[in-house]
């Protein structure tokens, strides 16, 4: 019984967390720093992981396996392949930058301090999402993931309830509405429930599908049933297959969100402080797509290719409806929102086009719109804190008052149109490709998202930064310190992972010819076998 | 006659103390009749005790029988001070359950 | 039941099943329907006697005593005290307040009957094995052997239920006098100082033959004033209205006055009602 | 010798990382350290070209392989570099203009504080450039290409203040995506059809493959090409590129990055040659956009619009010679270079007239500058003369033989109509440069107070302004007929690009002669209409076509009422949509079960009774529901 290392990884942001929350309310500060080392020790152990684990090695490895509830042969068992270690990567490495980034948003409000703001309580919540979205990046049980899929659900609803950023509270329009602070109370509260409701009836659908494969499959170990699927020893009626499949897709589908699922998330992004949205969008959302691969197609792979064709419309629909209603927002973080929207559809794309460049690309496509997402959200929150509104009007001329803070922001806009040279260009182009050498309309008309994302991008860009400057933002401060120590090693690792991708791809491309072996697919030869 | 009777016997009497629980309103009666349920039970316990030729059955309903015990002593104390308080024994006066 | 014939009772004993039984169930009955809390109580107490009994008859003779002796001795006494306190005759109305409640209450019980009895036939109940040899060492000696072995856990555990439960009866009914006890003066001060019932409250009884104390005096104009009545009568609802035969009694004085003065007519009239008015007094 | 190769983009990237990333401390000594590095990166160009030269034709391109860039499952991006004669070409004019410009614009920026991040982003744009050309594989063409149209969209921009200059930036950087969108779709196209991007394999095995999977990429080559270099129907950006500083015209919005469409073209000459459609469709393209551009050029009175519109027209040249096949490749590069030497020089001119009159655009408000700016003057003489051709000059030599070239077209009308076309077009530009030349040169002043009032005072530019000019009007004088030197450019590029005689339908001479007649017959028209009597200071209403033509032939105006319009409608309604509908279910939903609870609420009575019957009644059931089973 070696370390059990992927457990470590898990634990350590959860005791973290309780830490934090024990903290007495006086040492608001020690209780930030102790959020802080949690999240860069579990940092660590990711890297640890990462180093331990060998690609060409079996598909799952660091396994652990224990009992849990005998009785239905529910086992708590971890064990990661590539993607899993990536995504494990992806979020602990975000984590500090998001803790961070929130350094203030929880402080006490010093105009009345009367109402009160558990401001180790923001942090511990954020470490408990990061241990339990980890863990649901090992656990290789059904059961044992659906329970954390679930679980997720509460700190979040509590983050995105709880801590609304003050700038929508001081929105100019608000204001004059009056009362303008109880109103976005109402909206946050409306958000997290939105946010709630949709995910719990993704995930009770899901439990039903789980319950089902149950009796079908007689235990929940994904690897027992992928083995036994793969060996013919367990034969599913088609419409059972379907059925099952379906029950599980919802689920991620909600939380990915595909289109027409979609519609918590920018109430939820748009409410939440900039840090929550980025762990939403950034980390919590990517156990959907990421489960999508891993437990969709590898329990129900006859399911799978049978709903490819939906799925990639849908995954269509959401590229250029998220788009096209991003450069119809007002709300900067809606924007992003619904950026994301878009760029969620380009991963589910590249999942089910069942291709290796497609899942490669989808994996990559996770983690990069992790990071850029990250980068130009936390800039925007920023930018929204000096400025203490959300609507994109309110701004203007900022480039010329801070120009690093505009340098940022342009940057991240442009890893978020996937500028090739910066991460997401890689992924997209390899989504794009994958999906293109089987279904080529498909690839062609996704291809229409790159305009749009330039545009919405370009469009933002411009009617914020740029322009004369507006009177409110003549004062604006340039990005501080901290500010910078949470932009710079974001937009270095964009740079980095545009131009040199190879480890993520070389840790990714076996567990993608896993998942395709599962699926009995193989990429489409190209009509000449030019040079070979 | 076969024993089992009895378990007749006591299933009736339970079933009218079901009745009597939902229908009567003075607190008191309403635990008299709770009384006979758990009578009935006594009941059938015994008869099962006979019917096994075991003395467990005949255990389990003296332990009934000191839980009820406890039950009414702690029952009728409520009752008592609920009386106090609002000066009426009937269950719908207690009707605070509903915001 | 040609099944069961394995093991069948004594022909006394069937004999005792079917009358006590009959008289077991319509004491329930009368528990369920009795008006008055008390013949509840006694009705229970009854039905519970029978069921001693039968435990007697199914060999079950420590329970049985203890039936008798806890049950119907401790245990009801206890209710009919409560009772006591909380007003003998106080009567609740059978007229039922939440809409359906009574049908749905009867269906339920009803259901219930249908389902035991329905459960009991369709069990297998075959063979009795009857507890000849389980009380050959007499039966007492073989529930202690019992209690004390296998259930002694369980027998400590209702030890520590029965203590608890004790001390919370005590809790629950037991009142602390937190306040000193007004003075008479006091008293009288505050009813100044409110400003009503400067007087002393009414007295009970109207005339001489009538001052029990849980009669309403009358006002001037012949209706019960509730205040002559002691707060606990009512509160139980203990208050006897005599109002209307006072009026009786008095338009009767008058007949007879009447006569006296020798006018003449309705003589007839004025015996019967005297001699109603008799028969009330009678009643009462 | 070929790893030299990466530090012809090394140099310059890291001036860029350096320049923006430096901080404020760099804002004094920033530019020196930006031009030294574009210089370095000329020198090793310099280095490259007298090895290649040693070397004998066959042998002369270098390859260098870097490091695998995107190794997935049967895809294979290295970034790896190829430099043969065809990008060593572009290499040298890149570098070599690129730091000329950069010279220049020591002195042009001089007076702008953000002069630092100005280098910066021009380095940024050489050195993408330069990936750009020497890339050996489409993709990484693409990554140059994006990075190409970023450092545009950054320059065209550098004056974010002015909200016309970021709205020019973003209409550059959208309407160069939705090329880009061609470019990636071709690409996907090849990996489909050949398994691969790279160069050699795919030019190699087009044999192989159908055409009409080739005419395919050729058409989405072409639609690439469009967006960058501004070809009908995707010109409209370049008018209003002439937001940025004119340096940034001169060098990106003239002499290189719009001519990457050329090489994409020539540099996919194989599929080209092997797809006669999509050929046909290149040179359609390049002879409307010929016309389009000239046309666009006569109306403006913005100097650097109506030089924009020459950029364009010429650029449409360049296309259709390249769509000509190995007929025209060779001459499409030679015009590119030479262009690329008058028409960065002409707008060096152009900025040096503006930074003597208070940055003033309009012509109509020049005039007589030529005793003020003697230096400026003679090199955009010469600009002049080498752009509409002028005997022995070097546009002379390259546009005269792409005319030759267009009329081989083929031996039918078609010869006649492109040579025909190319021909007008000849005669276009020599009307409206000498237009330009007479406003601002000649003439009486006609000078106005700018904004703030101040009378503008021209004066010669300094030394750092005008040396580039000067060695770029040597450019513009020589290049062409040292190119032409016993065919030495042609001879230089075959092995790229092979080359062919073309064969016109009439005479090499006739067409020489008549393209001389021509641009006479042009010049001479322009001084009748503008030399002769006094320039108006506010433009006449003009003629219908010369309305349209002011409004870029109403091309923006289409573009604004269809796309733009269309697009905000289609946006505001999907936000609609999403709100009330998709959104609108959800709620209704949830109101449903509100009102539901609602009533299921009423049977909550609070009286103990009822919630006892609910629980035998409860009770009841589920015994009966057991029971039940055990039957069943």
């Amino acid at each position: 019984m070696s370390f059990p290392l992927l457990t470590a990884t898990a634990a350590v942001p959860a005791i973290g967390a309780i830490v934090t929350a024990a903290v007495p309310s006086a040492r608001r500060t020690a209780a930030k720093w102790l959020a802080l080392l949690f999240s860069l020790a579990t940092l660590l152990l990711a890297g640890v992981v990462g180093a331990r684990f060998d690609p060409g090695g079996d598909r799952y490895q660091l396994t652990e396996s224990h009992a849990w509830i005998a009785d239905f042969g529910v086992r708590y068992e971890l064990g990661v392949d590539g993607i899993g270690v990536a995504l494990i990567g992806l979020t602990a490495l975000l984590i500090p930058f998001i803790i961070l980034a929130g350094w203030h948003d929880a402080d006490p409000y010093e105009t009345d301090s009367k109402r009160w703001r558990p401001t180790q309580g923001f942090f511990a919540l954020i470490l408990m999402v990061e241990a339990m979205v980890i863990l649901s990046f090992e656990a290789t049980d059904v059961f044992l993931f659906y329970v954390l899929f679930e679980a997720m659900l509460i700190p979040m609803y509590f983050l995105i309830g709880g801590f609304g950023d003050r700038a929508a509270a001081t929105q100019p329009a608000a204001d004059a509405a009056g009362g303008s602070d109880e109103k976005a109370a109402a909206q946050r509260s409306y958000a997290a429930v939105k946010f709630l409701l949709y995910n719990l009836v993704g995930g009770l659908i899901m439990l039903a599908a789980v319950i089902g494969l149950y009796v079908v499959a007689g235990n929940f170990s994904l690897q027992e049933i992928a083995a036994a699927r793969a060996s013919g020893e367990l034969e599913m009626a088609t419409n059972t297959e379907r059925l099952l499949f379906l029950g599980f897709f919802f689920a991620f589908a909600v939380k990915a969100p595909l289109w027409p699922l979609h519609t918590w998330l920018p109430n939820a992004m748009g409410e939440a402080t900039a840090p929550v949205a980025v762990l939403i969008t950034a980390v919590v959302d990517k156990v959907g797509t990421f489960a999508m691969l891993r437990f969709c197609l590898q329990l129900f792979p006859e399911a799978s290719k049978w709903a490819t064709p939906v799925i990639l419309v849908l995954a269509l629909i959401s590229i250029v409806y998220g788009a096209l209603l991003a450069v119809g927002q007002r709300d900067i973080k809606r924007l992003v929102a619904y950026a994301s929207i878009s760029h969620f559809g380009f991963i589910i794309m590249g999942i089910f086009a069942m291709t290796s460049q497609g899942q490669s690309g989808a994996t990559l496509y996770m983690i990069n719109h992790g990071i850029s997402t990250a980068a130009l959200m936390l800039v925007a929150g920023f930018l929204i804190s000096r400025r203490g509104s959300r609507l994109i009007a309110d701004f203007g001329g900022v480039q010329k008052v801070a120009p690093v803070l505009a340098g940022t922001f342009l940057i991240g806009s442009l890893a978020t149109l996937s500028l090739p040279g910066l991460a997401p260009f890689v992924s997209e182009f390899l989504v794009l490709v994958g999906t293109f050498t089987r279904y080529p309309v498909v690839g062609i008309i996704a291809t229409f998202g790159i305009v749009l994302a330039a545009l919405y991008t370009l469009v933002l860009y411009q009617r914020t930064m740029t322009g004369p400057v507006k009177l409110e933002v003549a004062k604006m401060p340039d990005l501080r310190v901290r500010e910078l120590v949470v932009v710079a090693p974001l937009i270095a690792l964009l740079i980095f992972l545009g131009v040199y991708p190879k480890p993520v791809t070389d840790l990714v491309n076996p567990a993608v010819g896993h998942t395709l072996s599962d699926v009995q697919k193989k990429d489409p030869k190209p009509e000449v076998e030019a040079a070979k | 006659m076969s024993p089992v009777n009895y378990l007749y016997l006591a299933a009736l009497l339970f079933a009218i103390g079901s009745t009597g629980v939902l229908i009567r309103r003075n607190a008191i009666v309403v635990f008299m009749c709770i009384e006979l349920m758990l009578n009935a039970c006594n009941l059938a316990l015994v008869t099962f005790s006979r019917m096994h030729g075991n003395l467990d059955g005949q255990i389990i309903a003296f332990f009934t029988m000191v839980v009820a015990a406890a039950e009414v002593v702690v029952g009728l104390a409520i009752i008592v001070s609920l009386f106090r308080s609002r000066h009426s024994a009937s269950v719908d006066d207690a009707s605070l359950m509903k915001l | 039941m040609s099944t069961l014939a394995a093991y069948a009772t004594s022909t006394g004993e069937a004999f005792q099943f079917w009358v006590l039984g009959t008289v077991a169930v319509i004491g329930a009955l009368c528990t369920v329907l009795m008006k008055k809390a008390v013949h509840s109580a006694l009705c229970l107490a009854g039905t519970m006697i029978i069921l001693a009994v039968f435990y007697l008859a199914n060999g079950a003779y420590f329970l049985g005593i203890v039936q008798v002796v806890v049950y119907t001795g401790a245990i009801m006494m206890l209710f009919l005290f409560v009772v006591m306190l909380v007003g003998v005759t106080a009567a609740d109305s059978l007229k039922e307040t939440i809409k359906g409640q009574r049908w749905l209450a009867a269906l339920c019980g009803l259901g219930f009957a249908v389902l035991l009895v329905g459960g009991i036939g369709n069990a297998s109940l075959k063979e009795f094995n009857g507890l000849a040899q389980a009380n050959a060492g007499g039966n007492v000696e073989g529930l202690a052997a019992l209690i004390f072995t296998k259930y002694v856990f369980a027998f400590e555990i209702t030890g520590a239920l029965l203590i608890t439960a004790a001390v919370g009866a005590m809790v629950l009914t037991h009142r602390e006098r937190t306040e000193r006890a007004k003075t008479q003066r006091e008293l009288a001060e505050e009813r100044v100082r409110e400003g009503k019932h400067l007087p002393p409250l009414p007295a009970p009884g109207v005339y001489a033959r009538h001052n029990a104390v849980d009669i309403a005096g009358l006002l001037p104009d012949g209706t019960p004033s509730e205040l002559t009545v002691s707060k606990t009568l009512r509160d139980r609802g203990q208050i006897r209205d005599v109002s209307s035969e006072a009026l009786n009694d008095l338009q009767a004085l008058e007949q007879r006055s009447d006569e006296r003065l020798g006018r003449s007519g309705g003589a007839a009239s004025s015996t019967d009602d005297a001699a109603s008015g008799d028969k009330k007094e009678a009643a009462k | 010798m070929e790893n030299l190769i990466a530090l012809l983009v090394a140099a310059p990237l890291l001036g860029a990382a350096v320049l923006l990333c430096g901080g404020r401390r760099l804002d004094r000594g920033g530019h020196w350290i930006g031009t030294l590095l574009a210089v370095v990166s000329f020198a090793v160009g310099v280095l490259l070209f007298t090895d290649m030269l040693g070397k004998d034709a066959e042998h002369r391109a270098l390859h260098q392989s870097l490091f695998s860039w995107i190794p997935v499952e049967g895809f294979q991006a290295d970034v790896a570099f190829q430099l043969d004669q065809l990008s060593m070409t572009f290499v040298l004019l890149i570098t070599g203009v690129g730091s000329l410009i950069h010279v220049y614009s020591i002195g042009y920026m001089e007076h702008d504080e953000r002069r630092r991040r100005f280098f910066g982003y021009l380095n940024l744009f050489l050195a993408a450039m330069l990936l750009l050309v020497i890339a050996d594989n489409y993709l990484l063409l693409y990554v140059g290409w994006e990075g190409v149209g970023l450092a545009s969209y950054l320059l065209i921009g550098f004056w974010q203040h002015k909200p016309s200059a970021a709205t020019a930036a973003k209409k550059a950087f959208l309407v160069n995506r939705v090329g880009d969108m061609g470019l990636s779709i071709a690409i996907m196209l090849m990996f489909t059809t050949f398994g691969t991007f790279a160069f050699g394999p795919v030019l190699e095995s087009t044999a192989d493959t159908s055409e009409g999977m080739l005419t395919a990429i050729g058409l989405l080559l072409l639609l690439a090409a469009c967006g960058k270099s501004a070809q009908v129907p995707l010109q409209s950006w370049l008018g209003d590129a002439m937001e940025g500083p004119t340096p940034v015209s001169a060098l990106i919005h003239a002499a290189t990055m719009v001519t990457a469409g050329v090489y994409l073209i020539t540099r996919s000459g194989a599929i080209f040659n092997a797809a006669p459609d999509a050929q046909l469709a290149v040179v359609i393209v390049g002879a409307v956009t010929l016309l389009f551009g000239a046309i666009v050029g006569c109306a403006k009175d913005d100097i650097k619009k109506a030089l924009a519109g020459s950029t364009m027209s010429q650029i449409g040249y360049m296309i259709l010679a390249a769509g000509l096949g190995p007929i025209g490749y060779a001459f499409a590069i030679m015009h590119l270079v030479t262009h690329g030497f008058f028409k960065a020089g002409l707008f060096l001119g152009a900025g040096s007239v503006m930074h003597g009159m208070n940055d003033e655009v309009d012509m109509r408000k020049y005039g007589g500058l030529r005793k003020y700016m003697p230096v400026t003057f003679v090199t955009f003489g010469l600009g002049y003369l080498a752009i509409i051709g002028f005997p022995g000059l070097s546009g002379f030599w390259s546009k005269d033989k792409i005319i030759e070239a267009a009329f081989a077209y083929d031996d039918g009308i078609r010869g006649w109509i492109f040579g025909g076309v190319a021909l007008l077009g000849a005669g276009i530009t020599a009307f409206y440069m000498t237009r330009v030349m007479i406003m601002t040169f000649f003439g009486e002043k006609r000078w106005q107070p700018d904004a703030d009032g101040n009378e503008p005072h021209p004066h010669e530019s300094p030394k750092s302004m005008t040396i580039p000019m000067i060695v770029l009007a040597f450019g513009s004088v020589f290049a062409g007929g040292l190119f032409s030197l016993n065919e030495s450019f042609v001879k230089w590029l075959e092995p790229v690009t092979q080359f062919e005689h073309p064969h016109p339908v009439i005479s090499v001479p006739a067409i020489t002669a008549s393209t001389v007649v021509v641009l006479l017959l042009g010049a001479a028209l322009a001084y009748v209409m503008y030399g002769r009597k006094p320039v108006p200071v506010t433009a006449p209403r003009g003629s219908l076509l010369t309305r349209a033509a002011r409004r870029d032939l109403l091309q923006d105006d289409f573009n604004h009422v269809v796309l733009v319009r269309g697009g905000e409608h289609l946006t505001r309604s999907l936000v609609y949509v999403d709100h009330t509908m998709v959104d609108g279910v959800v709620n209704g939903t949830a109101a449903g079960f509100g009102g539901l609870s609602g009533r299921m609420r009423k049977l909550q009575n609070g009286f103990a009774r009822s919630y006892a019957v609910s629980m035998f009644g409860g009770t009841a059931i589920l015994i009966a529901a057991t029971l039940l089973m055990r039957a069943v």
